[in-house]
């Protein structure tokens, strides 16, 4: 009378072919392929590329816009939008700005309210598309519109706050070099390595089945190694930009968030069935007025550094009005790193990666030196390019089932 | 009585000056020169499209004239052949206006300005001893006319000694609606192309010019290391900058000068006296007819007259030199 | 067979209280009127058949107790007393588990995620509500192999799995925690035949500890009147016959489903 | 033995509530409710607002986002999204304009090529998608970029072609006005009732229920009530303007197809359900590749039309690089109207509506003449409430089940 | 009981060649080989029940022979002849209409347009395809009120419908337009018990009229033994073994499926 269910682990594991290999261990972070071949590509067009000094370069050029997409993840996971990502980073940098300029508050304070002004913004929209029920693109377009305004009439007349010497200027000054960026890799890898440790402790405590070399040490290992790498790179030019350091944290708290934590398997539940997630007691909206509150703070912090990096704010903080470049690349950058528009699918390297894609792009056009329209065309393409060899090897190699 | 309204319609905000200089400043000359106008400035948000409604909306409201600074000159046509269909008289401030009628242009000569910032880029260029000097072209929004005309002008000085070899363009690009932070990451990644190998930076107004000094902080150099030239708008942060010395010129052109230009220019048209005959001193041909222009000067701001800006009342020292106290200039002016 | 008009069920004999009872629910969806004064109740320990034909409004009233969907009007008492059941956590918090005819489950989700999703066992405060995985792979497996799923693969997300596999999981979903009342809108519908009395054999366990059971099911001739303890007819809506089920046919069941003999059936 | 299946008439209809009379049959136009609140609002701000000459001119003002937003609803029917439309747009036009202007191609042969290149765009990024599997958002996204740096080399040093005296600015200079106004609203209102009466017939025919009154008269009554009040307001200023023309031919013949025929029906079921439309034997990517054509073909009309109100084309038709204010607008103008963008939900209307919407809220603000900042404010909110207040309704008289 | 090792069903041994005839089929879904030599075949006018434990690959099966899946490998014969099935109108070209388990309706469309989808009369090509909205509806009401379903409505969206209800639209769309077979993926689930007899009257009549009849199903012990001619058990992707239904009892099957005695049942 026992049910019957195929068991999945075959008795002999058969040799995979390169294609299985493709398709089921790389499967995981699906735009890299892409990114390498671009990778190659500039390689082959401009020996500067690869220099340690560019390749800081082009990480620092995308932390903005991956950062952006990083928060924005967590409202298309749940299958929302927020188009009013960009105007949250203008007017909270600008907001900032003025405190620090015109009321002399210290940065220190200035900083974490703009975060925090941000998250407020996010969640006013989130409560209006839950309560009210209007779509959030509908929400969203018309706040970012609004707040568009208040960033004007918040700016002075000459239409810009410099931030030098206030020392927000050194968000984007400051690097972490010698000894002590080894130490924040050192730090990095045992953060990491201690939940992957207490993980398996717990499984062979639970008496589940934990192979140490393969769920301890050959993570652990990997994730070192890729990390001394990016870490030697960048000491041979001038450090890691603390920007750097931001984003690694960023994402190693967000995929903390997203893998371990019950409010991020929420977020996935809610975006695939909200209705099987409001019948199993989660509260939807609560998760939702998260997820926006999380982009809000987040596009806010992007707008710090922004600011930082800019040495001021103005006008064309937070893209401009409607949000400009900067709103269509934080959307483009999740989805080529594969998270989904229809809700519930996409993992914590999407945004970076896709991040990454857009900046090498642009970063590699400019070492090309390519005229203006030439540039659009081969950007465009090259974008679809990118997440296109992804999926041609995946036709290629069979079909991912589900 | 009631002179009726007069709309003023601005191109975008990101080209700041007309929301936060130009328009109050009209506002004001309008005062004196027709106090019973009603002015009504609307800005475009930097679209052609929405801008011919906004013409099409005055002409609804029974607009007397119309100040029209284009968001795009060559899609402004439909805009002006509305209001000429409705008799509406067209005055052009600053922006040109392809194809159509006007009365009359109150404009910085643009070519003027290019022209102004290609002859300090040579001379600047010219004192670098080296051979070829590296310049890295930092251009504005391609395809508006106001970018064809810097581009112009600045070629007449570029041109030649870029034939002669004395200059080697590294970079050029043009900058997507004059985007500073476009404009920051060109001239990091020109740097690095260049292994830091950049000499002049030549953009074509203060957000560009921003960028690349932006970039230049960024990278860990100090001011004068490099040659950043080209700007124009005279904004006060790009003076605080020509201060500390980051950036080295901008062409000032007297906003408040061209805005009482334009209510002068106005007020005689709605007086019914036309367009005075006196002031107008050349003709700009848009394609449509010679347009009867107010062609003003425009002044070549370095560090050597900073004060040029204080005296025409522009900015005061105090504002040019907020933060940026302890520089020569400041100590010296303050 | 006989007609239950003022009769009771074993345990309301027994002068218990029910569990749940809800008393003539109206529930319009726009212009459609689904229940018509429905009625339900179950007491600890009884197995109570909910039956009708298609869109009887079985699985409305259904959604109504499991606080899916909001009554129009009517009433509903949880062990006597009335209580507002306005959205399914007001059913769950009353420890009422409710395996839905769409299953309701989360297609991206691994068979663990799905059985424990809303109620995961989490780490400590400071490590922001780190889902204690490991322990809560252990219980699934336990529970599935109680319900002799042993192999079902605990990693791959559901959306992959057989329509059985999945309802399989939607019901060991509804006994993960001790509830009072479990509600089963056909819950064995997509179930092989030995699955099919495993979850007959296990609902009778659970009525044995006391449980209340409220059960959809079209499998008249055999599961509804062998396995269950009384029968609710419902039709256009409304209930139009009760009766115990040791003491009526499946034929007699039908023919009330359908309206053969209504004046003789009509109960309460 | 017979199935039983609650009967949805009840015997004696009971007479309606307001609420329900507003939950039912105004249902079907959502956003008029928005539409009219912002009509009297501004009518109350403005004098000039309910002049024939402003209607006139706000009807005009939305052709073209109304026109963009009417094919992007085929392509978000099916649950796709065409972020190239606006780039095509202003290829389109750009090319139309470099036939008629440096080749002396006759408009009569340039438009219509222009709308098929338009088409071809459309179906090129439809096959992409459809064949490779990229999300849609990535290819039109990259798609755009390209055609934009297109769009500038197809440019001449001037950056501008010049349309006067070409024949191509009559489009917008043509009014129909007097009796030909009327004959156009005749012919109209005889084909509607064409359609109107043969389904009746056909329904009687076949033995189907079919009141005369009350799915003959009245629709046609009505049709006509509405048709006349536009064309006495039209006639009252300057006739109707071609492109109004346009847009009802235009929505005539797409609400058509989507309601009646095969094409029209399919596009919902793809929206819906992909693979059970797939299991139906319906060529998905076909009708994607229709959908996403028509969405092409439809843009470079537009775009046509833009170029014929401007009297040129410049970089900035189509919005400029990255599609601008036109693209958002377009977009939002469906999702406001109604359109999902999850796919298989809106109608015909709702690409009007909601463009004029977005017009009326330019049109009234530019009426009242605020202040720029505070323009940007009241704009976004207003979005925002025009949808609120149709949900807000929805809300107070009872939930939509489905 | 007889084990059919040799033996075949009643239509094959006046000869005739099976109307669909799928041998040794293999299929992965990535790492999980879900059909594992797996073969079925019907003759005109037999009824074939497939049966199988859950997740034993019965649904993959019949997607391979609907063309909804491509197989890895194996043979796909119609009417003796071998074919290339690769999508479902290849299925629905040679006259192969198919139930699926999870119905595959477009929730947004109402009954009519769901019966009628990917083949709706239309009008004259100058109409564009118009559809013949008034012939449908009536062909509609026809089949409808045939299948005892008269009432049901025919102008609301299937998505708001009862699962039975929704169920029953599936049916009636299989059997709308004259197929030469017919594949049912537990087609009576969801059916209360009256419409599940009227499904397996309908289907008695269709074998009658010719028509080949795949059915899946887990009512072995009423549906399966009696309504049908032969049965196909599946296991782990494979046959493990083949009935006549007239000369085996439920008990027999049942433990076929979970491999009682496998060693004397195995089939072909
Ligand atoms: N799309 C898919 N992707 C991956 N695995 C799948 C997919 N569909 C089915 N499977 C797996 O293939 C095996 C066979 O599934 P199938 O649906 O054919 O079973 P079944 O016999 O129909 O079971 P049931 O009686 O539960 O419907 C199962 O282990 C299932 O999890
Ligand atoms: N969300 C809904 N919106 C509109 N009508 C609905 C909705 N859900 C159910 N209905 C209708 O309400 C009636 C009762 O449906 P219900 O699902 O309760 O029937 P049921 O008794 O469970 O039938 P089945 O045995 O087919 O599952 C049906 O006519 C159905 O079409
Ligand atoms: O003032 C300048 C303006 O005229 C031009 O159009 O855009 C750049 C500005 O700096
Ligand atoms: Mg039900
Ligand atoms: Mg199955």
């Amino acid at each position: 009378m026992a049910n019957i269910i195929i068991a999945e682990v075959p008795a002999k594991r058969p040799r995979r072919s390169f294609g299985e290999l493709l398709s089921n261990d790389l499967r995981a972070l699906p735009i890299v392929i892409g990114l390498v071949a671009l990778g190659f590509f500039f390689a082959s067009q401009s020996d500067v590329f690869l220099t340690s000094r560019n390749l800081s370069n082009l990480l620092i050029q995308s932390t903005v816009v991956g950062i952006m997409a990083l928060g924005l993840m967590f409202v298309l996971l749940v299958k929302e939008i927020d188009l009013s990502i960009a105007a949250i980073n203008g007017v909270t940098s600008v907001l900032m700005a003025k405190f620090i300029v015109e009321f002399g508050v210290s940065p220190w304070i200035a900083v974490p309210v703009a975060i925090l002004i941000g998250a407020a913004i996010g969640s006013c929209s989130a409560r209006w598309v839950t309560f009210v029920g209007v779509p959030s693109f509908v929400v969203t377009l018309g706040l970012g519109l609004a707040l568009n305004g208040l960033q004007l009439m918040l700016l002075p007349a000459t239409a810009r706050y410099g931030l030098q010497q206030t020392g927000i200027e050194m968000i984007a000054l400051t690097n972490i070099s010698g000894v002590w960026a080894w130490l924040a890799l050192v730090l990095g890898i045992l953060a990491y390595a201690g939940l992957v440790v207490s993980d398996v402790a717990r499984r062979q405590r639970a008496g589940l089945q934990a192979p140490f070399m393969q769920s301890v040490v050959m993570p652990i290992a990997a994730a070192a190694a890729f990390g001394a790498v990016v870490v030697a790179i960048l000491i041979s030019h001038q450090g890691i930009p603390l920007v750097v350091l931001i984003v690694a944290v960023l994402l190693g708290v967000g995929g903390y968030v997203l893998n371990s934590t019950r409010f991020g398997l929420y977020l996935y539940a809610v975006g695939n069935n909200e209705e099987a997630a409001r019948r199993a007691g989660i509260k939807v909206s609560t998760i939702k007025m998260a997820a926006f509150a999380i982009a809000g703070g987040i596009a806010a912090l992007a707008g710090i550094i922004g600011a930082s990096r800019t040495l001021g704010v103005g006008v064309f903080s937070g893209g401009g009005v409607g949000g400009g470049t900067l709103l269509l690349e934080s959307i483009a950058a999740a989805v080529i790193g594969g998270v989904s528009l229809f809700g519930g699918r996409g993992s914590i390297h999407a945004a970076l990666l896709g991040a990454l894609v857009i900046g090498t792009v642009g970063n590699g056009l400019n070492l090309m030196g390519v005229e203006n329209e030439v540039r659009l065309i081969v950007t465009g393409l090259m974008l679809v390019l990118a997440v296109s060899i992804d999926k041609l090897i995946e036709r290629a190699t069979g079909h991912q089932s589900f | 009585q009631d002179a009726g309204k007069v709309f003023f319609l601005l191109p975008n905000t990101t080209t700041i000056r007309f929301e936060s200089r130009d328009a109050p400043f009209f506002v004001e000359a309008m005062k004196t020169a027709a106090p019973n106008a009603q002015v009504v400035v609307q800005n475009a948000q930097g679209d052609p499209q929405q801008q011919q409604r906004q013409i099409e909306d005055a002409i609804s409201q029974g607009a007397k004239l119309i100040l029209l600074t284009s968001a795009d000159a060559n899609l402004i046509a439909g805009g002006l052949a509305a209001a000429q269909a409705a008799n509406i008289p067209v005055v052009l401030y600053d922006h040109d206006a392809v194809g159509g009628k006007a009365e009359a242009h109150i404009v910085f000569d643009s070519l003027a300005v290019g022209q102004a910032q290609g002859k300090r880029a040579a001379e600047m260029i010219n004192k670098i001893e080296k051979s070829p000097v590296k310049v890295a072209r930092i251009k504005g929004n391609q395809g508006e006319y106001g970018t064809g005309q810097y581009e112009k002008g600045q070629d007449e000085f570029l041109k030649p000694l870029i034939a002669s070899g004395k200059v080697q363009v590294v970079c050029e690009q043009y900058t997507q609606n004059w985007d500073p932070t476009v404009a920051q990451s060109f001239a990091e990644d020109c740097l690095t192309k260049n292994g830091g190998d950049v000499d002049v930076f030549l953009g074509m107004n203060d957000g560009t010019t921003g960028g690349s000094v932006a970039a230049l902080i960024s990278q860990g150099f100090k001011p004068g290391d490099k040659v950043v030239t080209g700007g124009q708008d005279a904004t006060v942060e790009a003076l605080r900058y020509v201060a500390q010395g980051w950036q080295d010129n901008s062409v000032l052109k007297d906003l408040k000068v061209e805005a009482t230009e334009a209510a002068k220019v106005v007020a005689s048209i709605l007086d019914g006296k036309g367009v005075p005959k006196e002031i107008v001193n050349g003709k700009v041909n848009n394609g449509f007819m010679d347009v009867p222009a107010v062609l003003l000067p425009v002044e070549n701001i370095t560090i050597d007259n900073l004060g040029e800006v204080v005296s025409k009342g522009v900015w005061t020292w105090k504002e040019i030199c907020q933060g940026v106290e302890d520089t020569e200039v400041c100590k010296a002016n303050m | 067979m006989t007609a239950l008009a003022a009769e009771q069920p074993s345990a309301a004999r027994s002068g218990a209280t029910p569990l749940v009872s809800l008393r003539n629910i109206q529930k319009h969806f726009g212009s459609l009127h689904a229940l018509r004064g429905a009625s339900v109740e179950v007491y600890p320990g009884e197995i109570v058949a909910l039956v009708g034909d298609n869109g009887a409004g079985k699985s409305t009233l259904v959604k109504v107790m499991a606080g899916v969907h909001a009554a129009d009007s009517g009433e509903y008492l949880f062990e006597g007393k009335s209580v507002q059941v306005k959205k399914p956590t007001d059913a769950t918090a009353l420890g009422i588990q409710t395996v839905y005819q769409d299953l309701s489950l989360c297609s991206n989700l691994d068979a663990v995620q799905n059985l424990f999703l809303g109620r995961e066992m989490t780490g400590s405060w400071w490590g922001g509500g780190r889902i204690r995985r490991a322990e809560c792979e252990v219980r699934a497996r336990e529970l599935l192999t109680r319900m002799r799923l042993g192999n079902l693969s605990l990693t791959r997300p559901v959306g992959a799995m057989s329509g059985g596999q999945r309802q399989n999981i939607a019901i060991a979903r509804s006994i993960l925690e001790t509830p009072k009342v479990v509600i089963l809108d056909e819950p064995t519908a997509a179930l092989s035949h030995s699955a099919a009395e495993g979850v007959a054999t296990l609902i009778r366990t659970l009525a044995d500890q006391g449980l209340g059971i409220v059960i959809v099911s079209h499998d008249i001739h055999h599961f509804v009147v062998n396995a269950t303890d009384r029968i609710e007819v419902m039709r256009l809506g409304t209930n139009v016959a009760s009766f115990k089920s040791k003491d009526v046919t499946g034929e007699q069941v039908v023919n009330a489903m359908v309206g053969g003999n209504e004046g003789v059936n009509l109960a309460g």
